[in-house]
């Protein structure tokens, strides 16, 4: 019971803080700083998935998510030098740019709110699942998937380098030089 | 304990907020990231409900959703330098070719 | 041994096909030497033709072509048949029709386009030959469009001037007005006898139609439709004034001896029809009246010299419909006859005249011809002096004098379209003779400056005979008994009923030569012992126009018809189908609207989508 | 068999022109006279014996399955009018595609052309209403393509789909229309078959009958075309130079189609529907025709000409009786003929003052006068001038209509006089008056004089000597009179009981 507690104070407050973060994410002009408020966010979603049992999805959460996902972002965000985004600095981020999506997300959110919400008796079990019954499952019942999600992130990796890649074409010089400077960019 | 319906209406926030961003922003880099929060909160939606059930399939799904992600963020960014290559910039004001 | 009448309208047909398609290469002489040669040989086989008739007028030549449409037992053929009636149309449309051909050799000389002129004046007698040779009333049809056809094309021959192709197309038009009422008419012929045989149709009249009887009434009123409107009869009389935009022969050719008395030959082929319907007898008498003395009044106003004679024209047929209504058959033929001769020479001779002054028309500026142009002065002389119906001295008289009398003596006649007549017969002679003072007296006013020649004068001169003497083939009953012609004609019409109780026939006689003496010495009073000088006032205006006819039904039919036509012009129909398409269209291009390119936007959609498709879900 | 020959040789030749216009612009055209004639001499051959055959029976059948599954069969089968618009329909496919010589893109043109032909002539033949419903939509495809790829570019481009449009939408209520025909007939007899000989045994309550009916009807009124549904007409006859004679053919499917199927197959209905047909041809004849005279551009009188006469036929069709219908037949005909004659006036005074407009014209006479005559022998035809084969047309359509209403007859004949006012009309403004074209002007050239000189003799013979279209189609249209002669309406009126011309036909 008053371990209970404490886990629901964690969860409450680590919500607030991963919708505060994701909020102030999408609002950045300066892209690090977003992706930094964005890796908060992630590590919010974390304690709570810690908060409700699911240690081992916290874990993956912080080490593939914010770990190696994030990094990826800040990479490709200095590498192109993008952290001040030149579209937010020619435009006003005004209310006439905020009000049509605010009021599509509230409406969808409300009509989310509104299902879930509509059968209250939701009380069940709580109980931790431990990384070693995810791991069970994961090798027996969904083996096929797993496989094809590793086929997945092989695809992935090869379609990330093919289109990564700097080409090496035989232009006239002049052009070559044109596709150089591109390059350099 | 927390109530089920909180835990998915906390990642019903995260989403729709990812929408809002991914909506509001012009910004290809801020879009991914919109996209990411979004798949974030469908993957903690997924782990709730493992969690309401005790069953670990939810955090299967988890797993996937992740592969899912980190494929997708691997080709999008790649893209989007291929993008930044060609057009020098990764506004999609700009970027609007798939008209006609 | 069936006599190939075809040849009659055949020869004319191939005058015009040779024209038509060689007359661009041949010479002037050739060309005239076809058109003449056509109708003249047609005259000579017709001349050979008539010893048949002599010996008996009741003799009756037949020939079928071929056969036109078969429907089942509805099979009108191309046939033709010559009986008396249609004989002595031939006679008159070859003979008047070939010395008019012989006429324009000359007088058309000097204008573009003779090989087309003859051209369509062999077409023209062509079609006239069908139209009274025609034993089917389908066939005769054919003759009747074809006449009119070839009036359009003739009216408007000097086609460079607007105002005369204007003049030909109200002249098809408005004669296709009454062909429409003839076809209705032909159309309710075939319902009621399955046929349109002339001669099946006289024959069952009475047991199909019945005498006196709603249908017999509709079928002779419909037939009579088509009469009125190439007779230029009341209320179609409208065009024939206009008519004289064409050369002088053209109108002598048409608007005297052929195509306008097309009308008088339909109802006299017809009688048998008409017979049965004493309404449309008395329609057909009412229309003559009124239209004699309507026309003759106004011909007493025209300064145009052909104009006169046009207006006379519809008067003079008038004369021959008040004997139709009347039932005197013969006599209606007769005066047809004898108007042709005379007619026809004044016509020529008016054109002669005109040629001589430059194509100068009114009469006002002419003058003093008599001593310039003797030999056209004579003969019009002549010509007038039968349209006036001088006594014993033209053959008008005779014809006229009897017409006028069985307005009175026949059983359809009354008083009333006797005293038409007789006023028109006074207006008559007035008009011609005012003519006559204003042409030829006077001062000179144009100076003459074509002595027209033989080849014009000769026709006149022949003309001028047939005209004095031909009245003397059928004369009164109480000057002496020679009724030749109706006797002749006697096997084709019936003869005239004459009412019981009648006043003495001398004294109407002399009534009428009186006044028409009366009518000649008014116009000496008028316009020999005063110089005549045009005048004009709102009252000569409106019988310069033919009391105003055209404007009537200008206002009437031609304003509405083009208003509803030129307000409709662009298909209001189709617009409103249009529209919906333009609408439609917009509506595309609004929705296309939305493929911006814009990534946020596509996105905004799908989550629009989205929203829609849970909805529908949790409800 | 020998019918299957017809459409194939016009395959064959589409396919061949297309190919063979890579290397030789000029082979294609030949190779397209070439299966034109063959296809022409073929179907003339087989018109000599056409009066004896019938439609359902012919012994030049050509029956084989098709799609077994729903009762479909290539069906193709012919009777005397079937061929008599065969032959008509290639001796004017072969004008026009001699006019069209010196066109641009022949291999495509000729291609295009032939499996117009083809598909018109396969409805001509079909026995089958889904093969008719496939050849119906197999002539509109060629004819939009033609008209989009030939059109004349001062128009607006939509005209093409104008056309289109129209026809699509009708033929697709038609579909519907066989569709439930061909269920309802499936269910009564559990014989599931779109064979024509079959279907016309279906009994049909007389609502539904009413509907199928119309949904056949609306087809063929829009393909005719009927007010209101003429607005493809005149945007088809302004859009291309060549849709005028392809129009000329296209019409007469409409007619066909409705003497064919919609009146032997919906008797009752026909009977029902016979009111508003002819007042819907009434109006057609005489709004057209004051449309025809207030118009100044030459194709567009020449489209509401053809409208005009339209109405002619739908009012002759629905008569019902044999000697209207033959009426209708040589309306198709002798319209198509004149209407086209019209049309190539308009090219050629386009070719020549670079004009359509006929106020812009006049005079024309003195400059090139064997063009002047033929023109106003053209429009002496429009007016119906006895002697010429509208004439023949339309008195044989008044007269019977007569025995019908007499009150539609003489409204329709009202149209003769509004007819003479715009052909008429034509004349003084282009022919007569005061020279206005440019200095230098060529008369016909051979060939133009002798396309038009074929079109006045056919309109010549035709106008007097009607035997070759009445003998040949007499037996079909007695053939449908007796399917009709059981309604009430046909009865006769009483005074005309003597006539034997309105008893009932006798099929010997």
């Amino acid at each position: 019971m008053q371990k209970n507690t404490y886990m629901d104070i964690l969860f409450i407050v680590s919500s607030i803080v991963a919708v505060i973060a994701s909020a102030m994410a999408i609002t950045r002009r300066n892209a690090v700083h977003a992706l930094l408020f964005l890796i908060v966010s992630l590590m919010g979603v974390s304690m709570m998935m810690y908060t409700i049992g699911a240690p081992y999805a916290a874990i993956l959460e912080i080490i593939v998510y914010a770990g190696a996902i994030m990094m990826l972002f800040v990479f490709t965000v200095m590498m192109l030098n993008l952290s001040v985004s030149p579209e937010d600095e020619k435009r006003k981020t005004g209310f006439k740019t905020w009000i049509f999506p605010l009021i599509l997300g509230a409406v969808l959110l409300s009509i989310m709110a509104i299902s879930f919400l509509r059968d209250p008796s939701w009380e069940g079990l709580h109980q931790v699942i431990l990384p070693k019954h995810v791991g069970r499952l994961m090798f027996s019942h969904y083996l096929l998937p797993v496989e094809l999600a590793g086929v997945l992130l092989l695809a992935a990796i090869v379609g990330a380098y093919y289109l990564g890649r700097t080409r090496k074409r035989n232009l006239h010089r002049y052009l070559q030089n044109q596709e150089d400077s591109y390059d350099t960019l | 304990m927390i109530p089920y319906e909180i835990q998915i209406l906390v990642a019903a926030f995260l989403f729709a907020i990812g929408l809002i961003g991914l909506l509001t922003r012009r910004n290809l880099i801020f879009m991914l990231m919109s996209v990411e929060i979004m798949m974030n909160a469908g993957a903690f939606a997924f782990v709730a409900s493992g969690a309401r059930w005790t069953q670990a399939d939810g955090q299967v799904m988890f797993l996937f959703v992740l592969t899912v992600a980190a494929a997708e963020v691997a080709v999008a960014l790649a893209l989007l330098i291929l993008m930044h290559k060609h057009f020098k910039t990764v506004d999609t004001n700009q970027l609007n070719s798939l008209k006609n | 041994m069936t006599q190939p009448i075809w040849i009659l309208p055949a020869l004319p047909f191939v005058g015009f096909l040779v024209l038509a398609l060689a007359g661009r290469y041949l010479p002037k002489k050739g060309i005239a030497a076809t058109g003449i040669g056509a109708i003249a040989l047609s005259f000579l086989y017709a001349l050979y033709l008539g010893t048949a008739f002599l010996s008996d007028p009741a003799h009756r030549m037949e020939f079928t072509l071929w056969e036109w449409i078969r429907i089942d037992s509805f099979v009108p053929s191309l046939s033709l048949s010559i009986d008396s009636l249609t004989y002595i149309f031939i006679l008159v449309i070859t003979g008047v029709g070939g010395l008019i051909h012989w006429y324009s050799a000359e007088y058309m000389a000097e204008e573009e386009g003779y090989a087309r002129f003859f051209a369509y004046m062999n077409l023209f007698v062509g079609f006239m030959l069908t139209l009274v040779m025609a034993s089917n009333l389908l066939v005769l049809y054919l003759g009747w469009e074809g006449v009119g056809l070839c009036s359009y094309l003739l009216i408007g021959f000097f086609y460079r001037d607007p105002a005369n192709n204007y003049a030909a197309r109200k002249a098809f038009i408005v004669t296709r007005i009454g062909d429409t009422a003839l076809l209705i008419g032909l159309l309710l012929l075939i319902r009621e006898f399955g046929t349109l045989d002339i001669q099946t149709i006289s024959n069952n009249a009475t047991s199909v139609l019945g005498a006196n009887t709603a249908l017999a009434t509709a079928v002779a009123l419909l037939l009579l439709g088509g009469a009125v409107g190439k007779s230029a009869q009341l209320p179609l009389q409208v065009w024939l004034p206009d008519a004289m935009a064409g050369p002088s022969p053209v109108s002598a050719l048409i608007h005297a001896a052929t195509m306008v008395t097309a009308g008088v030959y339909l109802v006299a082929r017809t009688h048998a029809l008409f017979i049965l319907s004493p309404l449309a007898m008395q329609t057909v008498a009412i229309i003559g009246a009124l239209t004699l003395l309507i026309a003759a009044i106004s011909a007493l106003f025209q300064y145009d010299i052909k104009r006169v004679l046009a207006y006379s024209t519809i008067s003079q047929i008038g004369y021959m419909f008040l004997a139709l209504g009347v039932g005197a058959w013969s006599a209606a033929i007769f005066h047809f006859v004898i108007h042709a001769f005379f007619k026809a020479l004044l016509f020529l001779a008016a054109g002669a005249v005109i040629l001589a002054l430059h194509h100068e028309q009114n009469m006002f500026k002419m003058g003093g011809l008599y001593k310039k142009l003797p030999t056209i002065f004579w003969t019009f002389l002549i010509g007038s002096l039968s349209l006036a119906a001088l006594p014993f001295i033209s053959g008008g008289f005779f014809s006229k004098d009897s017409i006028i009398w069985y307005a009175l003596a026949s059983t359809n006649g009354n008083i009333l379209l006797w005293t038409l007549a007789t006023v028109g017969a006074f207006i008559t002679s007035l008009y011609t003779f005012r003519m006559i003072f204003i042409t030829f007296f006077g001062t000179e006013k144009t100076h003459v400056h074509y002595i027209p020649g033989k080849t014009m004068t000769i026709p006149l001169i022949v003309l001028a005979i047939l005209t004095t003497f031909g009245g003397y083939i059928e004369l009164p009953h109480n000057i002496a008994h020679v009724q030749l012609f109706s006797e002749f004609l006697s096997a084709s019409l019936p003869a005239v009923s004459i009412k019981s109780t009648l006043p003495p026939e001398g004294i109407l006689q002399l009534v009428v030569a009186i006044l028409s003496l009366a009518g000649i010495g008014l116009a000496y009073q008028l316009y020999y012992k005063t110089e005549p000088t045009y005048k004009t006032s709102p009252v000569r205006q409106f019988f310069l126009q033919g009391w105003n006819f055209d404007k009537l039904y200008d206002t009437l039919f031609v304003r509405p018809f083009v208003w509803v036509s030129k307000t409709n012009a662009s298909d209001a129909i189709d617009e409103v189908f249009d529209y919906v398409g333009l609408q439609l269209k917009k509506l595309g291009n609004t929705l296309a609207m939305s493929i911006n390119g814009q990534i946020n936007w596509y996105l905004a959609s799908m989550v629009i989508g989205f929203i829609i498709l849970i909805v529908f879900m949790i409800w | 068999m020998i019918l299957s020959y017809i459409i194939l040789i016009l395959i064959a030749g589409a396919v061949l022109a297309a190919l063979t216009s890579r290397w030789q612009n000029r082979l294609s055209f030949y190779i397209s006279i070439l299966s034109q004639l063959g296809a022409f001499g073929l179907a003339l051959g087989l018109l000599f014996s056409a009066s004896h055959i019938t439609f359902s029976q012919s012994i030049y059948d050509l029956n084989i399955s098709w799609i077994p599954v729903i009762g479909a069969n290539l069906h193709l089968s012919a009777d005397g009018l079937s061929l008599l618009l065969i032959v008509f329909t290639l001796f004017l496919g072969l004008i026009g595609s001699w006019l069209s010589k010196n066109l641009p893109q022949p291999g495509f043109f000729h291609f295009q052309f032939l499996i117009l032909l083809a598909g018109i002539n396969g409805i001509f033949m079909a026995a089958d209403l889904l093969l008719f419903f496939f050849f119906w939509e197999m002539m509109l495809v060629p004819m939009y393509f033609l008209m989009a790829r030939y059109r004349d570019t001062s128009q607006s481009e939509n005209t093409p789909f104008k056309f289109l449009f129209y026809t699509q939408v009708s033929g697709l209520i038609m579909l519907l229309g066989i569709l439930t025909l061909f269920f309802i007939h499936g269910r009564q007899t559990s014989i599931y078959t779109f064979e024509l000989s079959e279907l016309i045994n279906t009994t049909l309550p007389l609502p539904i009958s009413l509907l199928i009916m119309l949904s056949f009807v609306l087809a063929f009124l829009v393909k005719l075309p009927v007010i209101p549904f003429q607005g493809w007409m005149p945007a088809a006859f302004s859009a291309s130079p060549l849709a005028v004679i392809l129009t000329g053919i296209l019409v007469k499917t409409g007619a066909y189609g409705i003497l064919r199927l919609a009146i032997p197959l919906f008797p009752e209905a026909s009977v029902l529907f016979a009111p508003t047909a002819m007042a819907l041809g009434v109006v057609t004849i005489l709004y057209a025709g004051f449309i025809a005279y207030s118009s100044n551009d030459i194709r567009r009188i020449a489209a509401y000409s053809s409208i005009s006469h339209t109405g002619f036929i739908i009012i002759g069709l629905y008569a019902f009786n044999l000697m209207s219908w033959q009426g209708v037949i040589y309306q198709m005909i002798a319209s198509a003929i004149s209407v086209g004659g019209l049309a190539i006036l308009a090219e050629s005074l386009y070719t020549r003052t670079q004009t359509y407009d006929i106020t812009q014209m006049g005079g024309l006479w003195s400059k090139a006068s064997v063009f002047s005559g033929f023109g106003l022998f053209i429009s002496l035809a429009l007016l119906g001038l006895p002697a010429l084969a509208n004439f023949v047309a339309e008195f044989l359509i008044l007269a019977g209509t007569f025995q019908q209403s007499i009150t539609v007859a003489v409204l329709a004949s009202l149209g003769i006089v509004v007819a003479a006012a715009y052909s008429l009309r034509i004349v003084q403004k282009v022919y007569v008056g005061e020279y206005k074209g440019p200095e230098q002007i060529s008369d016909f050239t051979l060939r133009e004089k002798l396309i038009m000189g074929i079109l006045a003799i056919v309109l010549v013979v035709l106008g007097m000597y009607s035997r070759p279209i009445t003998q040949t189609t007499e037996k079909m249209l007695k053939q449908t009179l007796i399917l009709d002669t059981e309604q009430p309406t046909y009865q006769l009126p009483d005074n005309a009981a003597s006539v034997k011309l309105f008893s009932n036909p006798q099929i010997d």
